[in-house]
């Protein structure tokens, strides 16, 4: 089992045409995802790689049956592309793109119908491990198993899962919500998708500088909501004030913000909160198999 | 990117927003041009996007001509924490008689504009935020809806602005709120928000922080990048095709590049945590080919504080041995040697990437928290 | 009883320092409308009249327990002055208000909460005769009854209920739903309104050339959603193509518009559409009376 | 207020919406010299509001300054279905491949704006709606969300515009959006939006109706105002204090003043039912003192067509002895005679309104028909 996405899930490609889009489409089939075209306006019709492609995301959807979409395209066309996918009925929307303006954003998310969950943007995508790739991850670093993964980062997360495989410990989902400051999915939406999971028995969250993101988390877990065992890394604890450190969203302004603030929210809340990503196998292994009381 | 306070204050006057009147100086004789073109009480205050430059001698009064060599003299060049003041702005001074506080900002939580209003203002925000809450109104805006000049006469109220000012409080609103999102900002403050000895409101102070990633839509803000932006090595990074955020200049003696803004920020950790702390970062983004990582290893140690380079890669979807091929071509050309280098890299072509590398006399470290503590090491031989 | 409207009803003017707003203001009160006072911003503190006068309407309301507001600002100011009573909680709010921007009104409709009733923009207002009286109507040509009167014109309107009132017919509430193009309450919202109301047996609808509200009210009557006896005027039938008939929203664009179409839709759903407002109350009592079967 | 074809398609223009080049020109010289500046094949049009100028011989061709004359002269002055054509635009001919219909109008059943697209364009919209309601796509605008160009995209594909033509039509429509809310139209059309031999989509006409009600707002459309509106009577009434839709000019020989639009409407109805036609109309609003009596009277009669005046007047607010005051002095300063004027006057003061015309020789009749009648009659004697 997993959250959001499952071996079921039919995904399409928005900007398949482009070299990102065509690029990881390939490797999402690879994966075993069922990658079923892809949308590029002006050139439905036509067929890259064996993809169909379309004008519009409501024709592949009408066409395809799709309920997942990812999004390739350049930052100044990726809201519309976002809205396009939402408006047209598409269940969740993965988008990929770096760069988009923040007002894109903003306008974007507050448009965005009831129905329809995005992840991203500025995000590695998400996996569920055996079951479907939706993203630019390597899949080959992600095992099946039960700790699910929501991360701000992309390579950190690699590293981080990567180090959980070699430690025996498989993923049931894993969720890159993005580095930008105005995001689609954020970690609390995340960890209530993952207390619903029966396949889920605990959740390494990776959090970074910027934003409250991590302290409404907390408080989602001091407020009882959430009833199962996590374990945190926060990013970015050297950085100082005013900086963007890689992503748009990991900045500290004035006071707040800071790596600080947010393991101390994380510790009152009862997590455990590695100190370098290095020991998060051994601080997961301990919450899932607790030593016997002497 | 943050504009200096002369700039952000045309961004006002031209939305509609009162401002002192006042000019730019770059140099003393244009201070002393200015000063005798309009000779009077006025105030020099040095352009800088850091804050507290009061404190550090940064403000400083005129009367006439003459009276501003001084001033001007003092303030431009001079080093405020770090960063130099090209600039000084030569202000009217004005009858303050209470000063306010207005922002427009994105709030992330809400994913909307939030208002922020206080009648206490000319003080840092947050600090007027923990001594005394009330005296804040706080609302997010619902950007369907737009602005309204009733919530602004009701934000006003809330924040205890006097009621003679709060037909005037809530046009300012209204028009830095056009502002907002005609030039996609990050953030609009005003503060001071003044009350003048006549009742009106003008801006006293501005700090405008705008959307780099929105910049496309307004070429007319480049202009301002020179002057509020002097880094050339980060210009060098976007010339290379990387991302605004992806070059970093900080105040150690490491160098550090990696790929991916998440696990560079954790490497940058893991060099602090060994006691070292970095002189500036790169993030070569994802899949970056061997030319990319060549010009990456240029762009970091054309910094002289550069001790040591720390390389941390994860190879997901970049290729091990693209990174180790630009590296060997960035050092066998180059000035860097590979005796202040340390390199971890892992996943994917790891095999290919250590043969390239040793091949050429580099062992790669198998950890990240190894590395950083040889780089620290090696920072301080 | 009434519909949106009674005795109970507490009433503030917005802009009750300008000239028409006290002037009025003071003749809801003479009429025994229960008016709590007033908003004008900058002038809170201030008495007109004995009215109180306040800054904002959250204010007047806090303060006065008012749920009804009725707006006399000018064109520019006005369509704020209903989002704000709407912001405060308001749950009637009638704008008298003639010349406001149609984009003003776009924008505010778009923005009003759920709980928020606007009658209006351009609008005489409304009364429930012997109860309460919102508007710039002259109280004495109605008289309490079973008939209800919802109506794009005001003159027009005190015309019919006069007859109405000398012909012996009292009137439930009468509602004037304002000549803009952009209105708060339509046709349709009134009759469902009026359907609820037991104290309401019949209804005079009043329309006039421009739009389709006309069209609208008789195919909720077509679809059997109003049970009770309808009579209507039309005004506007010699009205030429392409003029605003005083009313900026009095207007035949096209072929559409049109005073024949209304008239036809009505008729189509059995209402009696009187020639001439002199017919009215022959009809009514016909309807309300109808004569024995032989 | 409407807008000329040359009018709407400057606003066009400066909205990025292409536009085929050309002049207006107020006189046969004026015509001359532009195509003298540009002797290129062209297209001579009348610049009047009323649809139906083409079969009325108001479009002509020419190809140089020597061939502009006869058609300048022609049209400059016509008369198309009563109005006066003042001026032409002259436009360089297009190649067009094909013709489509856009347009943004203020839909009332659903408040809100509306998109109507059709691959069908050239011919009226509604005829268009008529026989093949499939070949158009509508779709109401959430305001909140505003527009995005897949929107238009969806439209496009909807409405059947060919795919090749689907991103420029998705940016002129966003263009036109923009436009729709910048200005607060009630309606923006191109019909046609043609299609040109290469390729690109060009607005070939432009309909452009402006709420009067906003025009406050756009200080610059006043230079436009007498251009497109050339109704002195009406100005003469707003000048009096009354609004923008207050005076109607009309076609026939009653005129009309009463209180109110809808009771005016009413008064309309009843003279047509009587065999009349009013020649216009005034509404003197509610409350109108003795003063907008008088100036009503004066307006609606100084309309030559007009044989005789119907004054029905339902006293709410409006006082009968200010409205018999007013009256009573406009006659006996004025060139209207008593003889030619039906009053119907009821409600307020009703009793002291009578006792006033009876004292200059004025019976007041008792219902609104009955003075349709005698109304319509003295205008055919």
């Amino acid at each position: 089992m997993s959250i959001y996405l499952d071996s079921k899930s039919v995904v399409i490609v928005q900007g398949i045409t482009g070299r990102e889009g065509l690029y990881h489409a390939s490797r999402m089939r690879e994966y075993g995802t069922k990658v079923a075209g892809g949308v590029t306006p002006g050139k439905g019709g036509q067929t890259v790689d064996k993809f169909p492609v379309f004008d519009t995301v409501s024709e592949a959807k009408q066409q395809t049956g799709a309920d997942v979409s990812i999004i390739f395209v350049p930052p100044p066309f990726a809201a519309d592309a976002i809205l396009e996918a939402a408006d047209a009925g598409i269940a969740l929307v993965a988008c990929i793109t770096e760069g988009i303006p923040v007002h894109d954003m903003l306008k974007a998310v507050a448009s965005l119908p009831p129905g329809a969950r995005l992840i991203g943007p500025n995000c590695p995508g998400l996996v569920s491990p055996g079951e479907a790739l939706v993203g630019i991850m390597p899949g080959h670093v992600f095992s099946r198993g039960d700790v699910g993964v929501v991360s701000r980062s992309g390579t950190l997360t690699y590293e981080i899962v990567d180090l959980l495989t070699r430690a025996g410990i498989g993923q049931s989902t894993c969720v890159g919500i993005g580095g930008d400051p105005i995001i689609g999915t954020v970690f609390v939406d995340c960890l209530r998708a993952f207390e619903k999971d029966p396949a889920t028995a605990a959740v390494v969250l990776v959090g970074e500088i910027g934003g409250t993101d991590e302290e409404d988390a907390a408080s989602l877990l001091t407020r009882g909501e959430f009833s199962k065992p996590v374990v945190a890394f926060i990013g970015g604890r050297s950085a100082p004030e005013g900086k963007r450190m890689g992503h748009a969203g990991a900045i500290v302004s004035g006071s707040s913000g800071t790596a600080q603030a947010k393991v101390a929210a994380f510790e009152r809340a009862g997590v455990k909160v590695a100190d370098s990503p290095a020991h998060i196998p051994d601080l997961i292994s301990k919450v899932l198999r607790p030593a016997p009381h002497p | 990117m943050r504009l200096l306070e002369y700039q952000g204050k045309e961004l006002f006057a031209k939305a509609g927003i009162p401002v002192p009147p006042g000019r730019v100086a770059h140099s003393v004789d244009e201070a002393v041009a200015i000063m005798r073109a309009n000779p009077a009480p006025s105030v020099v205050k040095a352009q800088v996007l850091i804050g507290g430059r009061g404190k550090a001698g940064g403000i400083k009064f005129c009367s006439d001509a003459d009276d501003v060599v001084a001033p001007a003299r003092a303030i431009l060049g001079m080093d405020i924490k770090g960063e130099i003041a090209r600039s000084v702005l030569i202000e009217q001074r004005m009858d303050i008689k209470k000063e306010l506080y207005l922002s427009i900002t994105v709030d992330r939580a809400s994913k909307k504009p939030v208002i922020i209003a206080s009648a206490m203002g000319g003080m840092d925000i947050e600090e007027v935020a923990s001594r005394e809450p009330s005296a804040i109104a706080k609302r997010p805006i619902d950007t369907a809806a737009g602005y309204w000049p009733f919530v602004g006469r009701r934000i006003g109220r809330e924040a205890g602005i006097p009621i003679e000012a709060l037909a005037q409080f809530a046009a300012i609103l209204g028009k830095l709120y056009a502002l907002f999102f005609e030039v996609g900002a990050m953030l609009l403050e005003i503060n001071p928000l003044a009350i003048t000895g006549d009742g009106k409101l003008v801006a006293s102070d501005a700090k405008v922080d705008l959307d780099d990633n929105a910049l496309f839509k307004h070429p007319e803000f480049t202009q301002w990048k020179t002057d509020a932006e002097s880094d050339a090595l980060k210009a060098r990074a976007i010339k290379a095709g990387l991302g605004e955020n992806n070059y970093v200049a900080l105040d150690g003696d490491v160098g550090i590049i990696g790929n991916g803004a998440g696990l560079v920020m954790g490497t940058l950790d893991a060099v602090k945590s060994a006691g070292g702390e970095a002189a500036n970062f790169l993030d070569i983004g994802g899949g970056a080919k061997a030319e990319i990582m060549r010009e990456a290893v240029n762009i970091v140690t054309s910094n002289p504080n550069v001790k040591a380079l720390f390389i941390n890669i994860f190879g997901g979807i970049t290729r091990g041995d693209e990174v180790a091929r630009g590296l060997i071509t960035a050092l066998d050309g180059g000035k860097w040697s590979k005796d202040k280098l340390v390199i971890r890299l892992t996943g994917t072509n790891e095999r290919e990437a250590r043969d390239i590398l040793e091949s050429n006399g580099i062992v790669a470290v198998d950890t990240m928290n190894e590395g950083a503590k040889r780089a620290v090491a090696l920072a301080k031989t």
